[in-house]
C-alpha cells in the first residue's frame, strides 16, 4: 500500500479542540507525525499591555476554559509574590479547595474522553454523568460551571459557608462510590486493555529529555508534582505523588484515576483544616521587575513568567503550558503505532490545544 | 420532485445533525457543548447526534473566535453542509470576539466569515441554553423548508 | 407460503429493521442512563436524509451506492422466496464490493481507510457466512432455504457452534463495537464515518437503507436457526440482537489485526469442530 | 517558592551551558522572550527535582540564535514560537515552520511597534 498523509484534525470528532497532525501512513503505521498549529492561536499574552493586572486575571482564565481556575492561581500567587502581598490563610485554602475540584473536573473529563476514544461510548457517558456532580458544587459556590471567577489579587472573591462545606463533602463521598464503581471496568477489562496497554510507550528518560509533564512524566515513573512547591495551602496538606512505572497510555489513566482519589483526600483534608479569617487583603501599587512561577495543573505543570515595570500594565506576560510541554514526547510516541491507536496516544496526554496556543 | 423532498424534509425538526466545530475557543463552550449529549442533558432525545462530518450535518454550531489561521477552515466547512443548514454562534467569542476582540491575531465574530443564524451569548453558555438554542435552530430549519428555501 | 405472502413479507421487512434500529437506539441510551431518542428516530433520518441536498463528487460514488442497495435488496428479496443460500451469498458479497469500491473511488483518506477496513472486515466474515451455509447443507442435503424448513428439528440442535459464529459475522455486520471498524453509528472514530465519509444527503439514505436490507438477510439467517417454529425463531432473533446491543457497550473498539486474527483462528476452529461432530454424529 | 534570580550569559557561550545542564539531567522548562526597546532578552529555563535554573542571552533583531534543537529535541517548539511571535531566527532548526506554525503568512504580531 502506497503512503497516505492523513490530515487528523482540525475538525475531528474524537477531538473536540482543532489539533492538527499530518500523519504519513503505511498499512495503517504512523511514519511520521507533524504537528500543526495556529487554529486557536489568538495571542492574549500580549493583551497584558491593553489590560491591567487585575483584568488580566479575566483573560488568563481563558487562556483554557478547562483549567481556568488554576491559571488564575497562578497569575495572582506569581503577582502576589512579586509585590510582596501574604495572602490571608483562609484564601489559602479556598484557592486549594477550589483548584483541587477543578482537577477533579478535568480528569473525569479526559477518563470520559479517553474512554470515547477507543470507542467505549457508555464509559464516556459514565464519567461525564459523574462529572456533573463536580459542576453542581461549582455551580453553587462560585457561579458558574466551568470557567470559575474566583481568584482577584490579594485573596479570593468567595467564601464557603459551613452548610457549604457539608454539602461538598456529602458530594465528594458520592463521587468516590460512583468511582468505585467503574474501577473494575477500567483496570480489568480485556478489551481496554487490549487497546491501551504498551501504546505510546515513553520512558523516564525520554520523558525528561523531551522535557513532558504532569501526568505524562509521572506515568513514567518520576515522582514530580509541582504542588510539592507548596504553593496556596500544599504545605499543610499531606499528600504523595501518584505514579506508574509502565509509561504506556493505560499508565497515564492510572495515574489521572488515582489522582481524582488523592484531590478528593485534599479538599477533605483543607476541609478539615481550614481557618476562620478575612478571604482577601487589598492590593495597592503595582508590580515591579521579574517573576516567575509555577503551579500543577490537571495537565501539568504551567509556566508564568512576568516583567513588570511599575506601571498598571504588565509588561510581558508569558504562559508555557504543560500541553506545550508535552507535544513533542507526543509527536515521538505517535511514530511507529497504529492508524487505530493514534486518537488513543493522542488523548493519553491529555491535549489541550487552547492551552497551548493561546 | 422539488414536492416530494419538501415532503421528506418535514421531518427534518425530528432529526437534526449537529456538526461542531471548535474554532479557536477556550474549550469552555466545547466541553458544554459535549454536555449536552452526555445523560444529564441528553440531546438525543430529540434526535440530535454530533456527526463530526460536515457532509452529514444539518446544524453547523461553531465556538470561539476566528483567527488568520482557521477562517478558510470555517468557510470551507461551512460550504461542505449540505442544504438546508443553519448556523449557530456560541458563546461571547463566536458572537464578537468577546475578550479577546483586541488580541493581535483575533479577526472577530464568526459572522465576520459566514453567515449565523442564532447567537448564543454567554461565557461559556450554560447547557440549557445551548439547547434551547439547537431546538431553535430546528424551528429555523423547518420555516426554511417550508419556504421554500432549499 | 403463498408468494403474495412471501411479498408481503419482504416489503414489510425494512420496516421491521426500521423499528429494531429504533429500539437498538433507544435500549443503548438507556444502558447509558440516558433516555433516548423517539423508537421511529431510523425513519426519521432516513427521510429527511433522502430529502437533503447531495454533494457527491463522483458519479462512480452514486453509482456504487446504487449497486449497493440493489445487492442488499435482490439478497432480502431472494431470502423471501427461499432461494438458494448460496446465490444470495454471492449477491450479498457483490453488494458489499460495491460499497468498498465506491469508497475507494473518492481521494477523500478517510474514505480510502474505511474502505481498505471494509475489506478486511468483508474478509474476516465471509468465510464464517460460508461455513454456516456449508452446515446448514450438511443437516438439509440441500442449499435451499426451503428445506430448511421442512426440518421438524431446531438447525440450533445441530449447529451450535455454527450459530455462535453467525453472532460473531452479526456484529461485524452491524458495525458495532468490538467490531464498529470502518464506519459506526457513533460518530466518535478515528476516521469519521469512514467507508461513510463521503456520501451525503440521498445517497446517505441510499447506503442507509441497504445497510437495512442487509440486515434482513442476516437476522433471516439467524431466525433459520429455530425455523420450525415461528413463535421462537423471532424470540431467538431479538435475543440474539438484544445480547448485541450489551456487548456494544460493555467493550470498545479493537482494530482490525485482531479482529481478522480472531474470525479466523476461532471461527475456522470452531466450524470445524462442528463440522466434524455434524459428520461422525 | 525560591526567589527569582538569573544568569545572564554570551551567545556563543549559550550551547556549551546548555549542553553542561543537560549533563546533569536538567530538563528544560521554557523559553521567554521579551523586547526591551530593540533588543530581545531570552530567558531560558531548566529544572532539576523542582528547583529552577535561568540562563539570559541579550540579542538584536537581526542575530541568529543557536537553536537548543541539538541538545533538547523538543526546544522546537519553544522556538518555532518566538520566531512566529518576534521574527527572530534561529540556526539549525529541527523542524522549522519557518514563521508559519501560527500564522499562515510570516508576521510577527508580538513585536511592540507593530500593532
Amino acid at each position: 500500500m502506497p503512503k497516505t498523509i492523513i490530515p487528523f484534525g482540525p475538525q475531528h470528532p474524537v477531538l473536540p479542540e482543532p489539533l492538527h497532525f499530518s500523519l504519513t501512513v503505511e498499512d495503517e503505521i504512523v511514519q511520521e507525525a507533524i504537528p500543526g498549529f495556529g487554529y486557536v492561536h489568538r495571542g492574549l499574552e500580549k493583551l497584558c499591555e491593553i489590560k491591567d493586572i487585575h483584568k488580566m486575571i479575566q483573560v488568563v482564565e481563558r487562556v483554557c476554559g478547562i483549567c481556568s481556575k488554576i491559571h488564575a492561581l497562578c497569575y495572582c500567587e506569581g503577582i502576589e509574590q512579586m509585590m510582596g502581598v501574604e495572602v490571608p490563610p483562609r484564601a489559602k485554602y479556598l484557592r486549594t479547595i477550589w483548584s483541587e475540584l477543578h482537577r477533579m473536573h478535568s480528569h473525569l473529563l479526559w477518563l470520559g474522553l479517553f474512554a470515547d476514544s477507543f470507542g467505549f461510548e457508555s464509559l464516556f457517558y459514565h464519567f461525564w454523568r459523574i462529572r456533573e456532580k463536580i459542576l453542581d458544587i461549582n455551580e453553587k459556590t462560585a457561579g458558574n460551571r466551568i470557567i470559575v471567577s474566583v481568584n482577584i489579587l490579594g485573596g479570593v472573591k468567595r467564601d464557603l459557608s459551613t452548610e457549604d462545606q457539608k454539602w461538598i463533602l456529602a458530594e465528594l463521598k458520592e463521587i468516590e462510590n460512583k468511582l468505585e464503581e467503574v474501577k473494575d471496568t477500567l483496570f480489568k477489562d480485556y478489551t481496554i486493555s487490549k487497546r491501551t496497554k504498551g501504546k505510546g510507550i515513553l520512558s523516564a528518560e525520554e520523558a525528561l529529555y523531551l522535557g513532558a509533564v504532569g501526568p505524562v512524566l509521572r506515568a513514567s515513573g518520576v515522582a514530580q508534582d509541582c504542588r510539592q512547591l507548596q504553593y496556596a495551602a500544599f504545605s499543610e496538606l499531606d499528600f504523595e505523588p501518584v505514579i506508574a512505572q509502565e509509561g504506556d497510555s493505560f499508565a497515564r489513566m492510572q495515574v489521572r484515576y488515582f489522582e481524582l482519589f488523592q484531590s478528593i483526600d485534599l479538599i477533605r483534608q483543607a476541609l478539615s483544616k481550614i481557618p476562620e479569617g478575612p478571604i482577601s487583603v487589598k492590593v495597592k501599587g503595582y508590580p515591579e521587575g521579574e517573576n516567575v512561577f509555577r503551579v500543577e495543573q490537571p495537565r501539568g505543570e504551567v509556566f508564568y513568567y512576568f516583567k513588570a515595570n511599575g506601571s498598571k500594565f504588565l509588561d510581558r506576560l508569558r504562559i508555557r503550558t504543560p500541553t506545550f510541554a508535552n507535544v513533542p514526547a507526543l509527536a515521538k510516541m505517535l511514530t511507529g503505532i497504529e492508524l487505530a491507536d493514534v486518537p488513543v496516544v493522542i488523548l493519553s496526554i491529555d491535549p489541550c490545544i487552547s492551552c497551548t496556543e493561546r | 420532485m422539488k414536492f416530494i423532498k419538501r415532503l421528506l424534509l418535514t421531518g427534518i425538526k425530528k432529526s437534526p445533525w449537529l456538526l461542531h466545530f471548535d474554532c479557536g475557543s477556550c474549550n469552555g463552550c466545547d466541553i458544554e457543548t459535549l454536555a449536552v449529549l452526555t445523560p444529564v442533558y441528553d440531546a438525543e432525545r430529540f434526535g440530535v447526534i454530533n456527526v463530526g462530518n460536515p457532509k452529514h450535518a444539518d446544524i453547523f454550531l461553531v465556538t470561539g473566535t476566528v483567527n488568520r489561521k482557521n477562517q478558510e477552515i470555517l468557510n470551507n466547512l461551512y460550504l461542505q453542509i449540505p442544504e438546508p443548514k443553519v448556523i449557530l454562534a456560541v458563546g461571547t467569542c463566536a458572537l464578537s470576539g468577546g475578550i479577546f476582540a483586541e488580541a493581535p491575531n483575533v479577526i472577530g465574530g464568526v459572522d465576520k466569515i459566514i453567515p449565523v443564524d442564532i447567537y448564543i451569548p454567554g461565557c461559556p453558555p450554560k447547557p440549557e441554553a445551548i439547547l434551547e438554542g439547537v431546538l431553535k435552530s430546528v424551528e429555523l430549519l423547518e420555516d426554511k423548508v417550508k419556504n421554500g428555501k432549499i | 407460503m403463498p408468494m403474495f405472502l412471501k411479498l408481503f413479507l419482504f416489503l414489510l421487512s425494512p420496516f421491521a429493521i426500521g423499528v429494531i434500529l429504533g429500539i437498538d437506539r433507544k435500549l443503548t441510551a438507556y444502558l447509558q442512563s440516558r433516555i433516548g431518542p423517539p423508537i421511529f428516530q431510523p425513519f426519521y433520518d432516513l427521510f429527511k436524509l433522502l430529502g437533503k441536498e447531495s454533494k457527491t463528487s463522483d458519479y462512480w460514488l452514486s453509482f456504487c451506492a446504487y449497486v449497493y442497495l440493489c445487492g442488499a435488496i435482490t439478497c432480502a428479496f431472494l431470502f423471501f422466496l427461499q432461494a438458494d443460500l448460496l446465490l444470495i451469498f454471492f449477491v450479498q458479497a457483490v453488494g458489499s464490493i460495491f460499497l468498498v469500491l465506491g469508497a475507494f473511488s473518492v481521494s477523500s483518506p478517510f474514505s480510502q481507510i474505511g474502505g481498505q477496513r471494509e475489506l478486511f472486515q468483508i474478509i474476516a466474515y465471509e468465510p464464517l457466512l460460508i461455513a454456516v451455509i456449508v452446515g446448514i447443507y450438511l443437516v438439509t442435503g440441500s442449499f435451499e432455504i426451503s428445506s430448511i424448513y421442512k426440518l421438524n428439528y431446531p438447525l440450533l440442535a445441530k449447529l451450535p457452534l455454527l450459530f455462535l459464529i453467525l453472532t460473531f459475522a452479526l456484529t461485524i455486520k452491524l458495525r458495532k463495537s468490538p467490531f464498529d471498524i470502518s464506519a459506526s453509528h457513533h460518530a466518535h472514530q478515528e476516521i469519521v464515518r469512514g467507508v461513510f465519509t463521503e456520501y451525503s444527503g440521498s445517497y446517505l439514505a441510499i447506503v442507509e437503507l441497504a445497510h437495512w436490507f442487509e440486515l434482513v438477510f442476516i437476522l433471516g439467517l439467524i431466525s433459520l436457526f429455530w425455523a420450525n417454529s415461528f413463535f421462537m425463531s423471532t424470540i431467538l432473533v431479538f435475543l440474539t440482537y438484544f445480547l448485541e446491543i450489551i456487548v456494544d457497550n460493555i467493550t470498545s473498539r479493537l482494530t482490525w489485526r485482531f479482529m481478522l486474527k480472531n474470525a479466523w483462528s476461532v471461527g475456522i476452529i470452531l466450524a470445524l469442530i462442528n463440522l466434524i461432530w455434524l459428520y461422525k454424529g | 517558592m525560591e526567589k527569582f534570580s538569573y544568569k545572564i550569559i554570551n551567545l556563543q557561550d549559550l550551547l556549551t551551558q546548555v549542553k553542561e545542564l543537560r549533563e546533569k539531567k536538567y530538563r528544560l522548562v521554557s523559553i521567554s522572550c521579551t523586547q526591551v526597546e530593540e533588543k530581545f532578552e531570552l530567558l531560558y529555563t531548566f529544572d532539576l527535582n523542582l528547583s529552577l535554573k535561568h540562563l539570559k542571552i541579550i540579542v538584536a533583531k537581526d542575530t541568529p540564535i543557536p537553536s537548543l534543537t541539538c541538545i533538547y529535541e523538543g526546544a522546537f517548539l519553544l522556538e518555532n514560537e518566538i520566531q512566529d511571535q518576534f521574527g527572530l531566527s534561529f540556526a539549525k532548526l529541527n523542524i522549522d515552520y519557518k514563521g508559519q506554525l501560527f500564522y499562515p503568512e510570516k508576521n510577527p504580531l508580538f513585536l511592540k511597534n507593530n500593532k
